[in-house]
C-alpha cells in the first residue's frame, strides 16, 4: 500500500452511509409521532400550538390503558414463550446428522409465516369455539405464540448453523452435562440470535391486529384493537401520546441493555 | 521406564467396531480394532485422512457409540457413559475455546463443573495457566489470542481438572512449521511432567515419530501395527506402514538361500544382496523387500553392488537425494549424508553403484 | 471433517425428538389443525351472511380464473384474480431486495460495532415497532405527501425545485413494504455476521482478493442462512400485506391480503376466501422449496 | 448475562400472572359486557351508568360490523351488548343472533325520534335503540373547486382542478351506492345491464380518483393531497375543524345514511343490566353526552339543551331542508353481493 495507512478490512465504504439511511427512515415517523402527541387540537397531521393535553386525557383513561397493558402483557407472553420453543427447535433441527422428514419439520415451523393473517384469524377462532375454549387473554396467548415461532425460530437458527458442534462436545468433555453445556456454552453464544428471536416475536405480537381481533375474548382488548377500533372517531394525538410512552418504556430496555453490555465488558477485563 | 510398570493399561480397547448409518449406505469406519494404551504412555493414533483414528479418539472421549465391542479404563468400561461422566478430556483440532469466555474461564470451566471449591479452582487455573505460559494474558478473549497461546489455553484446559487421559486430536495442524516443533517438545515435556496418559492423534509420521512412546499405524480402519518408533521405522509389517512411515524403497527379489538372521537374495539384475531374514518366504520364492533411502549409499560404479544411473538429484543442506535408475528401469531413492568431505558428488547422467547396509532389507508381508 | 461425511439421513434421536415436541405440537395443534377448516371451507358452498354450506363446490377455484357473464352465466376466462396475485408478488419481491439492500449493509455494520454496543443497535432497530404500524404509516404519508417534511428538506436543500409526488406512487407501496418488514431482514441476518469470523477475510484479502470479492465470495456465502432467513421474513408478509399499499400507494390496487379479507368480510364468501389463501399458501410453499433446494445444492457445490 | 436472564424470567412470569389476574375479580353486583367500537362511548357515561346501577362495565373492541358478524357467526359468546351497523342488525336479526328485549316497551323509549322507530331492519323497535346517526358523503375543498358540490357528478365526471385530487372510501358499498346513485338505477341492483354500466363508469372515473382510503380519510383531506373526498359527517366536521375551506356535500342524486344501534345479544350473560343500558342511552341526557364525545346524531328527541353549540349547527350534522333524505341501504342478496364482489375486483385489480 502506497498510502501506507491501515486499512481496517472489515470497513465497507458506503455500510456506515446505508446504516444511517436505515435509521433515518426507520425513526422519521417517530419523530413526526412524538411532536404530533404534543398538538393542542385534535390531529395527528395539523400542528394548533403545544400542549399535554393528550398525555393527560391518555392518563385519565383507564381502556387505553388497560389496552396498552394486555398488549404488553400479550408480547412478553408470546415471545417468551416462542422463543423458548424456537430455540429448543432450531438445536434439535441443525445439531446432528440430518433425520428423515426433516425438511417437513421445517415446513411446518414455518407454516404460520405462510398463511395470510386472516385465514388463520378465522380459522384459529373456529378452531377454539369448536374445541370449547373461552376466548379471553389466553387464546390471544396461544394465537401469537403460535405465530411468533417462526419468527423466533428464523435468527436463532441463521446463528445456530454457524455454531460448530464442537463447542459443545468440548463442554461435555469437560464434565458439563446437557444442561449445563447449554447454558453455559451453547446459550451464552446463541445469545445474539435468541436476543432477535425475541425481539422480532415481540414486536410481531405487539403490533397484530387481524388476528387479535378474531380471537380476542372479553377483557382483552390489546392497543392495535382500540387503534383501528377507532374508525368511528379518528385517530387522536391520545394514541400518539400512548404510543410516545411506549416508545419511552422501550428505550428503557436499550439504556439497559447497553449498561448490561458495559457491565459485561468490564467484568470480562477484569478477570 | 521398566516393562513391569507399562502393563498397567490405561486403555483397552476389545474389538471395537463402528458403523455410520445402515442398509446399502452404511459406512464402516472401525473394523474389529483391539489395542491396549499404557499408563503415563505418550501414544499416538497415525494414519490419513480417513483411516478412523479420530473416530476411536471420539469412541474413547464418548461422543461416538460404539456398533460393537468393549472400551476399557483402568479397568472399567466405559461404554454407556456420556462424555461429562468421563474422566478423560480432549484437545480439540480447532482448540473449541468457548469464545464468550476469557482464558481463565475457558481453564476454569470443567473445575466448576465438578464443583470444586472457588479457591481451589483459583489455585488451579493459576498452576496450569502457569505450566502453558499464559499467565499473563489470563482476561483475554480466545478472539484475542494467537493460534499458539490458543493451543496452550486449549491444553490448560483439558489438563485443570486432572483426567486420567488426555485425548489431542491433531491439536498441531492448524500451527505454522515452527511453532508445530516447538510446541512437540513443549508437548512431550508436558506429558513426562504430568504422568497422564496421552492419546495423540496425527496424520503428520514426523510428530508421531518424535513424541511418541508407542504408535498404532491405521488405516481402512484397522490397525495395521503397534510399536515403538524405532520397531514401526525399521520393522514395517507391511507395504502401507512401511510406504506412509517415512520414505522406502520396494525391490522385487527372490529368495536364494536363509542363513541364521540373513537371507541372500537375487535382484532382477541377477545381483545378491543381504536381507533381514525376519519374515522372509522359503527359498526359490519371490517376494518384495523394502530399503529405507538411508540405508543406501552411492558409490563410483563397481561390482560391490548392483549398477544404476543418476536421474535427478535434490540437495537438502544436511544431505543429497539422489534419484537413481537400476538395470531393469525401477527407480529407487537414496539419501546420502553430505557429512563427510570425501563424499562424492554425482550428476545426473552418471553412472554410478547401489551399496546396500547389511540386513537394510526387509521383508514386507504381503 | 471426517465426521459428518457420507452420513446418511436415519431417524431422528429421542433427545432431539423431545426438543423438537414442543413447537411442532403447538403448531399441530393450533394452527394445522384449524388450517385443515380451511382447507375443507374452499371446497364449499358460501352461507349467505359468511360462514359455509356444507355442500362440496369447486366453484371457489373456478372463480379463481373464470368469471360468469353478467348477462349469460357462460365461464369466461378473467385475469383479475392472476393480476392481483401478480401484483402482490412483484411488490413483495422488490420490497425484498430493497430491505436487502439496505439491511444488510446496516446488519453489517451493527455486526462490526464493539461488542457491548451490538445489543443496542438490535434494540434501536426494533424501537420503531413498538408504535402501531397503521399510526407509523400514517406519519409516514405525513412526511411524503407533496407539501410535507421530505419534499421541503429536499427543496430547501436545492435538490429539487418543486414538489416531487412520492405518496400515492407505486414507490410509496415499496417504500412502505421497505418500511413495514425492515427488521425483519436486518436482525436475522445480523444473526448471521454477528459470529461471522473476521479472520477469513483477512484470509481471503491474503489470497489477493479485493474489499468486494471479499463481500461476494467469502462474507455472503457464509451469511446466506441469514439472508435467506431475512428474506423470507419480509417476503410473506408482504405478500399479504396491505396497510401500506392502502395508505401510501392510494389503495387503487386489491393486494392479496385485501382480497381475502374481503372474502372473509365484506362479500362473505368464505370458500373463495379460503381458496384465495390455499393457493397463497401453495405459492409460498413452493418459493420455499426452491430456497431449500438452492441451499442444498449450495451445500453440495461447497464440499 | 445473569442479569438479562433474571429480567426476562421476572416479566414472564409478571406477565403470566396478570394475565391470570385479569380473567377474574369482580368487586360490583352486576356486570354488563359491551362489545363496541374504540372509543365511541365516553369514559363518563360508562362511569355514570356503573355507579348508576352498581354494575361493573368492560368494554371490548371491534373494527367493522363483518368483524362483529364473523364472530357471533362463529359463536363467540360473553359479551350482553353490541353497537352494530343499521345493515347488520337486519342480518344478526335474520340469523337469530339477537334477544328480543322489545325496547319499545321501556320508560325511555318515549324519546325516541318518532321516523327512526318504524325502520326497515327493525320496525317497531323490538331490538334495538339507535346509537348515532350519520351520513356518508363527501366533502370538497372550496379553495380549489367554487362550484357546485352538491351533485355526485364531483366524484364521478369531476371538473379538471379536482382531476387527480379525490379519495374514495375503500369500501364497496359506498363506492358501488354513490354510482348507481350518479346513473340513477336502484341500490341491490342485479340487472346486468345496469352492472355494466356502472363497471365502466367506475372504470372511467378511477382514471380521476387519488387513493382508495377509509382509515385516513381525514387526513388526506386535511393535509391538502385530496381536494375530494368521501367521508362519515361527524368526520367531516373534524376535517373542517382542521382545514376551513372544507365543505360537505349532500349531492341532489341522494346518500346514504346510517345508523349505529344498541342491541342486546342472544343469550347475553347479564340480560337484564343490557335492557337497563339500552334504557339509559335512550336518556336524552346520556344521549346528549354521546353525541357531544362521538359527534355524529342522537336517534332520540330532547338533547339539544345539552348538545355543543357547534354541533347543532354544524353543515355536516345537519341536513339542509332541501337535501333529499338519507337513504338506509338494506343488505343486498347473495347473488347482488357477488356481483358486487365481482365489479370491485374489477375496478381494484
Amino acid at each position: 500500500m502506497a498510502s501506507g495507512k491501515k486499512r481496517d478490512l472489515r470497513v465497507y465504504p458506503g455500510f456506515r452511509g446505508m446504516t444511517w439511511f436505515c435509521m433515518a427512515l426507520l425513526y422519521a415517523p417517530m419523530v413526526v409521532i412524538t411532536v404530533y402527541s404534543f398538538n393542542s387540537i385534535r390531529s395527528i397531521t395539523t400542528w394548533g400550538g403545544f400542549s399535554f393535553d393528550w398525555y393527560v386525557k391518555a392518563f385519565n383513561n383507564p381502556s387505553i390503558q388497560q389496552a396498552t397493558l394486555n398488549s404488553l402483557i400479550i408480547a412478553f407472553a408470546a415471545a417468551t414463550f416462542a422463543t423458548v420453543l424456537a430455540t429448543s427447535a432450531a438445536i434439535a433441527m441443525i445439531r446432528g446428522r440430518s433425520f428423515r422428514g426433516q425438511s417437513g419439520v421445517f415446513a411446518l415451523l414455518n407454516l404460520p409465516l405462510m398463511i395470510p393473517e386472516i385465514v388463520t384469524a378465522v380459522a384459529t377462532l373456529v378452531f377454539f369455539l369448536a374445541v370449547g375454549i373461552d376466548l379471553g387473554l389466553m387464546t390471544v396467548f396461544i394465537a401469537h405464540a403460535v405465530f411468533c415461532i417462526p419468527f423466533a425460530y428464523m435468527p436463532i437458527s441463521a446463528r445456530m448453523e454457524g455454531i460448530e458442534g464442537y463447542y459443545e462436545e468440548a463442554a461435555q468433555d469437560l464434565y458439563a452435562d446437557r444442561w449445563a453445556s447449554f447454558r453455559y456454552v451453547l446459550l451464552p453464544m446463541l445469545l445474539p440470535g435468541v436476543l432477535s428471536g425475541y425481539m422480532l416475536a415481540f414486536i410481531i405480537s405487539l403490533d397484530d391486529f387481524i388476528i387479535t381481533n378474531m380471537v380476542a375474548g372479553p377483557g382483552a382488548t390489546t392497543l392495535p384493537l382500540a387503534i383501528y377500533g377507532k374508525v368511528r372517531t379518528g385517530f387522536t394525538p391520545e394514541i400518539n401520546a400512548i404510543s410516545t410512552i411506549m416508545l419511552l418504556i422501550s428505550c428503557l430496555f436499550v439504556t439497559g441493555s447497553y449498561l448490561a453490555g458495559r457491565a459485561g465488558k468490564r467484568r470480562g477485563e477484569q478477570r | 521406564m521398566s516393562d513391569r510398570d507399562e502393563t498397567a493399561s490405561a486403555v483397552e480397547i476389545r474389538n471395537v467396531v463402528k458403523v455410520y448409518g445402515t442398509g446399502p449406505g452404511a459406512v464402516r469406519a472401525l473394523a474389529d480394532v483391539s489395542l491396549d494404551i499404557r499408563d503415563n504412555e505418550f501414544f499416538t493414533l497415525l494414519g490419513p485422512s480417513g483411516c478412523g483414528k479420530t473416530t476411536l479418539l471420539r469412541i474413547i472421549a464418548g461422543f461416538e457409540q460404539l456398533t460393537g465391542g468393549r472400551v476399557f479404563l483402568f479397568g472399567d468400561e466405559i461404554e454407556g457413559l456420556p462424555p461429562n461422566r468421563r474422566p478423560v478430556n480432549t484437545v480439540f483440532q480447532h482448540y473449541a475455546l468457548f469464545p464468550h469466555m476469557t482464558v481463565a474461564e475457558n481453564v476454569a470451566f470443567a473445575l466448576r463443573r465438578l464443583k470444586k471449591p472457588e479457591d481451589e479452582v483459583r489455585t488451579r487455573v493459576g498452576e496450569m495457566l502457569e505450566l502453558v505460559k499464559m499467565s499473563a494474558l489470563a482476561g483475554r478473549r480466545p478472539a484475542q489470542l494467537s493460534g499458539g497461546q490458543q493451543q496452550r489455553v486449549a491444553l490448560a484446559r483439558a489438563l485443570a481438572p486432572h483426567p486420567k487421559v488426555l485425548l489431542l486430536d491433531e491439536p498441531l495442524s492448524a500451527l505454522d512449521l515452527k511453532l508445530r516443533h516447538t510446541m512437540r517438545v513443549e508437548l512431550k515435556q508436558l506429558q513426562e511432567e504430568t504422568g497422564i496418559t496421552f492419546i495423540f492423534v496425527t496424520h503428520d509420521q514426523e510428530e508421531a515419530l518424535t513424541m511418541s512412546d508407542r504408535i498404532a499405524v491405521m488405516s481402512d480402519g484397522e490397525v495395521q501395527q503397534v510399536g515403538k518408533a524405532e520397531d514401526i521405522y525399521e520393522r514395517p509389517i507391511n507395504r502401507f506402514v512401511a510406504d506412509f512411515i517415512g520414505e522406502t524403497n520396494f525391490l522385487g527379489v527372490t529368495v536364494e538361500s536363509i542363513l541364521g538372521n540373513r537371507a541372500t537374495c537375487k535382484m532382477a539384475d541377477g545381483f545378491a544382496i543381504e536381507c533381514d531374514a525376519v519374515g522372509a518366504p522359503p527359498p526359490g520364492a519371490a517376494a518384495h523387500v523394502s530399503v529405507r533411502p538411508e540405508k543406501m549409499t552411492l558409490a563410483a560404479p563397481g561390482d560391490g553392488g548392483p549398477a544404476c544411473r543418476v536421474k535427478r538429484l535434490v540437495y537438502l543442506g544436511t544431505d543429497t537425494h539422489y534419484k537413481v535408475a537400476l538395470a531393469d528401469g525401477a527407480e529407487v531413492t537414496v539419501r546420502v549424508q553430505n557429512a563427510h568431505e570425501t563424499s562424492i558428488s554425482f550428476r545426473p547422467g552418471d553412472a554410478a553403484m547401489l551399496r546396500f547396509d547389511a540386513g537394510a532389507a526387509k521383508f514386507l508381508v504381503d | 471433517m471426517e465426521k459428518s461425511s457420507g452420513r446418511t439421513a436415519g431417524g431422528i434421536g429421542r433427545g432431539r425428538a423431545l426438543l423438537l415436541t414442543p413447537a411442532m405440537l403447538t403448531i399441530l395443534v393450533f394452527m394445522v389443525a384449524p388450517l385443515c377448516f380451511v382447507g375443507v371451507y374452499s371446497f364449499l358452498t358460501p352461507g349467505t351472511y359468511g360462514g359455509v354450506v356444507w355442500e362440496f363446490s369447486t366453484e371457489a377455484y373456478i372463480q379463481f380464473l373464470f368469471e360468469r357473464d353478467f348477462l349469460d352465466e357462460t365461464l369466461v376466462f378473467t385475469s383479475s384474480y392472476l393480476s392481483i396475485y401478480g401484483r402482490s408478488i412483484g411488490q413483495a419481491l422488490v420490497a425484498t431486495l430493497a430491505c436487502l439492500a439496505i439491511g444488510f449493509p446496516t446488519a453489517y455494520f451493527m455486526a462490526t460495532r464493539p461488542e457491548h454496543q451490538r445489543n443496542v443497535w438490535v434494540f434501536l432497530v426494533t424501537v420503531p415497532y413498538w408504535v402501531n404500524l397503521l399510526i407509523r404509516t400514517v406519519s409516514m404519508l405525513f412526511i411524503i405527501r407533496d407539501e410535507g417534511p421530505l419534499n421541503a428538506v429536499l427543496q430547501a436543500a436545492g435538490i429539487i425545485d418543486e414538489p416531487i409526488r412520492i405518496a400515492y406512487t407505486d414507490f410509496a407501496i415499496g417504500l412502505g413494504l421497505v418500511y413495514s418488514y425492515l427488521p425483519f431482514m436486518v436482525l436475522p441476518i445480523y444473526a448471521a455476521i454477528e459470529r461471522f469470523d473476521f479472520r477469513l477475510v483477512e484470509a481471503a484479502y491474503d489470497l489477493y482478493a479485493g474489499r468486494w470479492t471479499i463481500l461476494r465470495k467469502v462474507i455472503l456465502p457464509i451469511t446466506l442462512p441469514g439472508i435467506v432467513a431475512g428474506s423470507l421474513l419480509v417476503f410473506v408478509p408482504s405478500l399479504g400485506s396491505f396497510i401500506a399499499p392502502d395508505l401510501l400507494g392510494g389503495g387503487k390496487h386489491l393486494m392479496i391480503g385485501n382480497l381475502v379479507a374481503l372474502q372473509f368480510q365484506g362479500s362473505r364468501n368464505w370458500p373463495f376466501g379460503s381458496a384465495a389463501a390455499v393457493i397463497l399458501m401453495t405459492l409460498v410453499l413452493i418459493a420455499l422449496m426452491v430456497l431449500i433446494w438452492l441451499k442444498n445444492r449450495n451445500r453440495v457445490e461447497g464440499r | 448475562m445473569k442479569l438479562k436472564w433474571k429480567t426476562l424470567m421476572t416479566a414472564l412470569t409478571v406477565g403470566l400472572g396478570l394475565a391470570v389476574a385479569g380473567g377474574g375479580g369482580v368487586q360490583a353486583a352486576g356486570e354488563l359486557k359491551i362489545y363496541n367500537w374504540f372509543d365511541y362511548l365516553p369514559q363518563s357515561l360508562i362511569d355514570k351508568f356503573s355507579e348508576g346501577h352498581d354494575v361493573e362495565v368492560t368494554m371490548d373492541t371491534y373494527d367493522s360490523n363483518e368483524t362483529l358478524l364473523a364472530r357471533l357467526t362463529a359463536g363467540v359468546k360473553g359479551y350482553d351488548v353490541a353497537v352494530p351497523g343499521d345493515y347488520m342488525v337486519a342480518i344478526l336479526i335474520q340469523e337469530d343472533l339477537l334477544e328480543r328485549t322489545e325496547p319499545n316497551t321501556f320508560p325511555n323509549f318515549k324519546n325516541m325520534k318518532a321516523d327512526l322507530i318504524d325502520i326497515y331492519f327493525d320496525s317497531g323497535r323490538h331490538y334495538s335503540i339507535p346509537y348515532q346517526v350519520g351520513t356518508t358523503n363527501f366533502m370538497v375543498d372550496t379553495a380549489v373547486y367554487d362550484g357546485d358540490i352538491d351533485t355526485l357528478a364531483i366524484l364521478f365526471d369531476p371538473p379538471d382542478v379536482l382531476k387527480g385530487k379525490i379519495n374514495m372510501l375503500k369500501d364497496v358499498n359506498d363506492v358501488l351506492n354513490a354510482g348507481l346513485r350518479y346513473l340513477g338505477y336502484p341500490r341491490c341492483n342485479d340487472n346486468p345491464e345496469q352492472l355494466k354500466e356502472l363497471n365502466a363508469l367506475l372504470a372511467a372515473a378511477k382514471e380521476n380518483w387519488l387513493s382508495f382510503n377509509s382509515d385516513g380519510a381525514k387526513e388526506v383531506l386535511v393535509t391538502g393531497d385530496a381536494a375530494v373526498g368521501q367521508i362519515w359527517n361527524g368526520f367531516g366536521m373534524r376535517a373542517r375543524d382542521e382545514r376551513k375551506s372544507l365543505k360537505y356535500s349532500y349531492p341532489k342524486e341522494g346518500f346514504t345514511g346510517w345508523m349505529d344501534n344498541i342491541v342486546v345479544l342472544k343469550g347475553a350473560p347479564n340480560l337484564e343490566n343490557a335492557k337497563k343500558f339500552q334504557n339509559f342511552m335512550m336518556d336524552p341526557v346520556n344521549a346528549a353526552e354521546l353525541t357531544n364525545f362521538a359527534q355524529y346524531t342522537a336517534g332520540v328527541m330532547g338533547t339539544e339543551p345539552y348538545l355543543k353549540k357547534e354541533l347543532s349547527t354544524a353543515h355536516e350534522l345537519n341536513i339542509p331542508d332541501d337535501a333529499p333524505k338519507p337513504e338506509f341501504v338494506p343488505p343486498c342478496p347473495e347473488k347482488v353481493v357477488r356481483l358486487y364482489d365481482k365489479i370491485w375486483t374489477n375496478l381494484l385489480k
